[in-house]
């Protein structure tokens, strides 16, 4: 009896002492960052160029994360991050592309007015 | 003195989860920061099951109307000096559920909160980045405020590349960054 | 292997014994939600269901809709006999809610009764609960989200009454209770475990801690948008909801969904129940303070989570699915990398399977613990995993194939001994079939398109859906009323169905065995509340 | 007439400050291992490899706010945890580290005895503290800790009584320095159910029931803040690395050990600490091995299995000394 019940005793034994001599499973990240899929879902990217003031992914938006506002005279959508659950149906309604995904994730903060993406500072600052 | 207690503090943030009506997605990636692959404990982050031990409260879910006392008396409970982190979209701002006739919406509303980890839900590595920040943000003799941003040009956009960096250097390169990305294709 | 296969479903006609018996009573119209909608005036719900209880045996509510009508309340009775869907139509005028309950008819009943009576206004007499069963215990007294004419922001809630004075109780029995902040739970929710000395006497659950309010927000949302707010009902079995709603959605719209649409869905589906599986296998070995296993479940969960993120562009939320079909390709250059990595996962299956099947621990803690008889799990309307453990075969992948379940080959695992271990079990294999089925959608994939177009407005009409997500049987009910809005969600959830067999088996149980057996019912309160 | 160098023994070496950096030390090698044998990395951030991790745990909750709750029996509540960890440190001063023990003598007969007892009076503060607290969890966390060390403490005392009938003394000093061959060749099956009580009365896994944080939060400490907590966890420490100075007396020679040059003191000091080290590293082993038991299935193991083979081994013990062991 004791012989089989050797032999079916928890593989336990070995698994946990290999993984002494092999390298742990864990990722380097904040020293080294992971590699994303290029379509990852992160930050949205707003190209105001392209954009037709229809407003549709504001419509659209299950969160209401996008807020219609106004610069220079035409209405643009401004994201609000803290609300914004990633999906990408702007990104679908948009009929010109505007929106894009980036693979930027790390987005926390300490100051939550930061989190709003106003597409009136991308144009002063860049102008 | 004060000095070695800022090095403890940083070195060992026991943090609390408190779910206050969340759906589980932040939820699971805050217990996957456990496992082997983010391994938490490298930072000496450790999930404590009591109010009474946590140093950092981390809250995910929108605060229904149910939880936000307990979500205040968990807060009340904890000792002196505590922090807290809002995970989520959700626990930011009430996300998808902001309106709705049970949800309060937003952590900040009942408690102070300290750090936003937006996303829905956030990658363990930005819950992990997150709570570094927060921790970046005590050494300084100042708390609770983020050093002022230097503006970096560089912009994090290869991040496939292996980088290697210290934490506060990575994390130095906030938000905004982006944004700036954001600019050079709107000009184009 | 102690996988038995039951009997084949008794080929019953249900309808036959009704209109045999209950003939000039009662108006059957056929194919409406579900095989047939029976039509009753009030009391005679009663009959019906016992008809039915009385010629099957597997007869069971899977869920009771509550809606509001104009004058009246309509209650839906939502019924699964082991080859047909039904459902039971009553209504009740506004002003004067009641109804009989059917508790003493199925046991099982009893939460969904519950709920109704809490959101609508629904007296079931015989079977009501002093306060709020979901809602907060400051809900202002007759007012009922669910009733069209109740504004979300016009609710004030009662003031809490001040704090009393809590007097330590020193004694024999303590009551411990477990939650809203308790580790053994990720979420809050509230049971109060009553113990004398380490042996459980009682549990009274409270449910509703994570109650926000999605069936009205949908209301008030677009089917388009509605999708991804029923996605985030559950953020585990995300996929599984957005599947389950739209499919109801095109049922209204008889649109056709694409094949390769139909298998695209399928392997997101299985991918999303592989790491649910993989998620409570691992969090149930650290309920039962086995945290090696928890450690090695969860480092072996990432690649799948990976795989997630690689389809789909978000680790948990894939939001893949839409109305019409999916709304990402599979491109042809991530197929490799699925079928590598689902082939190291295999790879290492025979270790857990080993560890869940004869480790001498786990066996100390799991075996012999919340033992649910196959009576009980018929009994108790419970679904999913916890009911295949008990005996009782249902899984709607079979039972009712949706997608491209029926041209898929897969096992039915089913255990008799209706015990944690057995439950667990059944998951641990469910494991490996999930594999297959991905990998066979994958090698089976056609070509073609992925998605149609879809109106965003969709015509008047009310359709029933089933799905099988990880934790059982997922239950939707849409109405239309015309316009781009839905008249009424409501969705039935796995763990609502299955916390009534927890709340059985705990009593009598070690303190200890709590966790355990709460875990192997795989709880997601977040589904539960909604 | 002041003898400072019974001081010095006292205070830093092999006194206080070294038994506490061992213990600190202990922890980091126990957290590490841990993470290693479940493929992780553990501490790494705090010191080199994370060696500093758990003192930054250390002064971090000592200068935590310090909560009392309510409803908890104050004075209890206050002093369990300080003089439950200073009685350890004090039993601990009883073995012999560095050739001597801490008070720079050899010890007295039923040395061993005493300080047994030390540590179940340990443990019975440890459960003080936490029914002090008034809260459930906490109460019945300490309720279980009673129950096992209360059933354990009985076949620990039996199993230790093993190496005593082989070196004819009850003097811990006697023990240590007679085995030139060490007892764990002598009486293994001693030394395998002395490692299992000891895994026991130490709360350590798979029998550690008293703070099963699945069913009870944080067991006895769940009310604990600041520094309170911050001795309760040392407590618990020294704990473990009493009881395993306890096995390296009793089964593995002691401190004792070849000299190359130089010191005896320094050699057999980094004996000790090696030895310790081992045990240590077996008995966290064990831990990771298996899932928790639970109460009644840890407290009929040690009346259905344990005692009546402490019993056994006993009676084997005498019947080898009286017979085997003068033939060899």
């Amino acid at each position: 009896m004791t012989k089989t019940k050797k032999s079916r005793i928890s593989p336990m034994w070995k698994r946990t002492v290999s993984h002494i001599f092999t390298k742990p499973a864990t990722t380097k990240y904040p020293f080294v960052k992971p590699q994303l899929p290029d379509d990852f879902r992160g930050q949205p990217v707003f190209d105001i160029k392209l954009c037709v003031s229809c407003g549709l992914c504001s419509r659209d938006c299950p969160a209401k994360a996008i807020e219609m506002v106004e610069v220079e005279g035409k209405r643009r959508p401004q994201f609000k991050l803290d609300q914004c659950i990633f999906c990408y149906q702007c990104a679908e309604s948009c009929p010109r592309n505007a929106i894009k995904s980036s693979v930027f994730y790390e987005l926390a903060t300490t100051d939550k007015s930061s989190l709003v993406i106003k597409p009136q500072t991308s144009v002063k600052k860049g102008a | 003195m004060a000095n070695t207690i800022t090095w403890a503090r940083v070195k060992s943030p026991w943090v609390l989860h408190f779910n206050s009506g969340a759906c589980n997605g932040c939820d699971i990636e805050i217990v996957a920061l456990l496992t082997p692959k983010y391994d938490v404990e490298r930072f000496g982050v450790k999930l404590e099951p009591s109010p009474r031990h946590a140093d950092v409260l981390l809250v995910t879910g929108c605060v229904t109307q149910q939880c936000a006392e307990r979500l205040k008396r968990v807060y009340d409970q904890m000792p002196q000096p505590k922090f807290v982190v809002a995970i989520g979209a959700c626990a930011c701002s009430g996300g998808v559920f902001a309106g709705n006739y049970n949800v309060v919406g937003g952590v900040d509303k009942v408690i102070p909160v300290t750090a936003y980890i937006p996303g829905c839900p956030p990658r363990p590595e930005a819950i992990l980045d997150g709570v570094v920040k927060l921790l970046n943000a005590l050494s300084p003799p100042k708390p609770k405020k983020q050093p002022k941003q230097v503006k970096t040009p560089e912009l994090p956009k290869e991040e496939a590349k292996p980088e290697v960096a210290k934490p506060e250097a990575v994390t130095q390169q906030e938000v905004k960054p982006i944004v700036e990305e954001a600019k050079p294709n709107a000009k184009q | 292997m102690r996988r038995q296969n039951q009997t084949p479903n008794s080929n019953i006609d249900i309808i036959n014994v009704i209109e045999t018996k209950l003939k000039d009573k009662v108006q059957i119209q056929l194919g409406q939600l579900g095989k047939a909608a029976i039509v009753t005036s009030n009391g005679l719900h009663r009959d019906v269901l016992k008809a039915m209880v009385e010629a099957d045996e597997k007869t069971a509510i899977i869920a009771i809709t509550g809606l509001d009508l104009g004058a009246n309340l309509g209650v839906l009775y939502h019924i699964r006999t082991s080859n047909a869907f039904l459902t039971i139509r009553a209504e009740v005028p506004k002003d004067n809610p009641k109804i009989q309950t059917v508790i003493d008819i199925i046991p099982g009943a009893v939460f969904h009764e519950l709920e109704v009576s809490d959101l609508l206004g629904v007296v079931f007499e015989g079977n009501r609960l002093p306060g709020h069963f979901v809602l907060s215990e400051y809900w202002p007294e007759g007012v009922y989200p669910l009733r069209k004419d109740v504004k979300a922001s016009e609710i004030k809630l009662n003031p809490p009454p001040p704090e009393e004075e809590k007097q330590p109780e020193y004694g024999k029995i303590v009551k411990i209770i477990i939650g809203p902040q308790h580790p053994a739970l990720l979420e809050p929710e509230k049971f109060a475990v009553t113990v004398d000395g380490e042996t459980v006497t009682k549990v009274e659950p409270r449910i509703g801690y994570v109650h926000r309010g999605i069936e009205k927000a949908a209301e008030s949302r677009t089917y388009l948008q509605d999708v991804y707010l029923i996605e985030r009902i559950c953020g585990i079995c995300n996929t599984i909801h957005a599947c389950n709603f739209v499919e109801g959605v095109e049922k209204i719209l008889k649109t056709e969904v694409p094949p390769r649409a139909k298998y695209l869905r399928v392997i997101a589906l299985e991918l999303n129940r592989l790491h649910s599986h993989l998620l409570t296998l691992g969090h149930a070995g650290l309920e039962i303070g086995y945290e090696t296993l928890f450690q090695y479940f969860w480092r072996d969960r990432e690649p799948i989570m990976d795989l997630i993120e690689l389809t789909s562009g978000n680790r948990v939320y894939a939001s893949l699915m839409t109305v019409g079909g999916v709304r990402r390709d599979l491109k042809d250059t991530d197929l490799p990398k699925i079928k590598t990595t689902l082939e190291d996962l295999r790879k290492k299956l025979p270790f857990y399977r080993q560890i869940y099947r004869d480790e001498p621990s786990i066996k100390a803690r799991m075996q012999k613990v919340g033992v649910l008889k196959r009576e009980d799990a018929l009994k108790l309307c419970v679904v999913g995993p916890v009911a295949r453990g008990s005996g009782v075969d249902i899984d709607v992948r079979k039972d009712e194939p949706y997608e491209a379940y029926g041209e898929i080959p897969f096992k039915e695992i089913v255990y008799t001994e209706g015990d944690t271990w057995a439950r667990m079990n059944v998951r641990m294999n469910e494991v490996e079939e999930s594999i297959n089925i991905i990998e066979y959608a994958i090698d089976h994939l056609p070509t073609g398109p992925f998605r149609v177009k879809a109106p965003r407005v969709v015509p008047a009409g009310e359709a029933v859906n089933r799905v099988e997500a990880p934790r059982g049987e997922l239950f939707c009910y849409i109405k239309s009323n015309g316009t781009a809005f839905p008249e009424r969600v409501k969705v039935r959830t796995p763990t609502y169905a299955n916390i009534p067999a927890f709340l059985k088996t705990a009593i009598g149980e070690n303190i200890a065995d709590v966790p355990p057996n709460f875990v192997s019912l795989d709880p997601c309160f977040s589904c539960t509340d909604r | 007439m002041i003898d400072f160098d019974l001081i010095l023994r006292i205070l830093i070496f092999p006194g206080f400050t070294f038994i506490l950096l061992l213990t600190l030390f202990c922890d980091w090698v126990e957290r590490k291992l841990e993470a290693r044998l479940q493929n992780r990395v553990g501490p790494m951030v705090a010191g080199p490899g994370g060696i500093l991790q758990p003192l930054a745990d250390f002064i971090k909750l000592l200068t935590k706010e310090d909560i009392e709750p309510r409803d908890a029996k104050k004075t209890v509540f206050k002093f369990a945890p300080l003089i439950a960890f200073t009685i350890m440190v004090f039993a601990i001063c009883f073995l012999p580290i560095d050739g001597a023990s801490v008070l720079s003598t050899t010890g007295f007969n039923g040395d061993l005895i005493v300080i047994l007892t030390f540590s179940t009076i340990a443990s019975f503060l440890l459960f003080l503290s936490g029914w002090a607290s008034c809260n459930p969890y906490g109460t019945i966390g300490s309720a279980r800790v009673l129950t096992q060390f209360l059933g354990y403490d009985i076949p620990l005392f039996m199993l230790a009584l093993t190496p005593a009938f082989i070196a004819g003394s009850l003097s811990i000093f006697v023990i240590a320095s007679s085995q030139t061959i060490p007892y764990i060749l002598l009486a293994p099956w001693a030394f395998v159910l002395f490692i299992i009580a000891m895994q026991a009365e130490l709360e350590k896994g798979p029998f550690d029931v008293p703070d099963a944080e699945s069913e009870l939060v944080g067991g006895l400490e769940t009310e604990y803040t600041g520094a309170k907590l911050a001795f309760l966890h040392l407590t618990r420490d020294v704990q473990i690395v009493f009881g395993a100075a306890l096995v390296v007396e009793l089964f593995l020679g002691g401190p004792y050990g070849p000299v190359f040059f130089g010191l005896p003191a320094f050699w057999y000091s980094l004996w000790f600490v090696l030895k310790l080290l081992a045990v240590v590293i077996v008995a966290e082993y064990i831990t990771t091995l298996f899932a928790r038991l639970r109460i009644d299935q840890v407290l009929s193991a040690n009346w259905r299995i344990i005692l009546p083979a402490a019993i056994l081994s006993l009676m084997l013990t005498v019947a080898m000394v009286t017979w085997v062991y003068p033939l060899v």
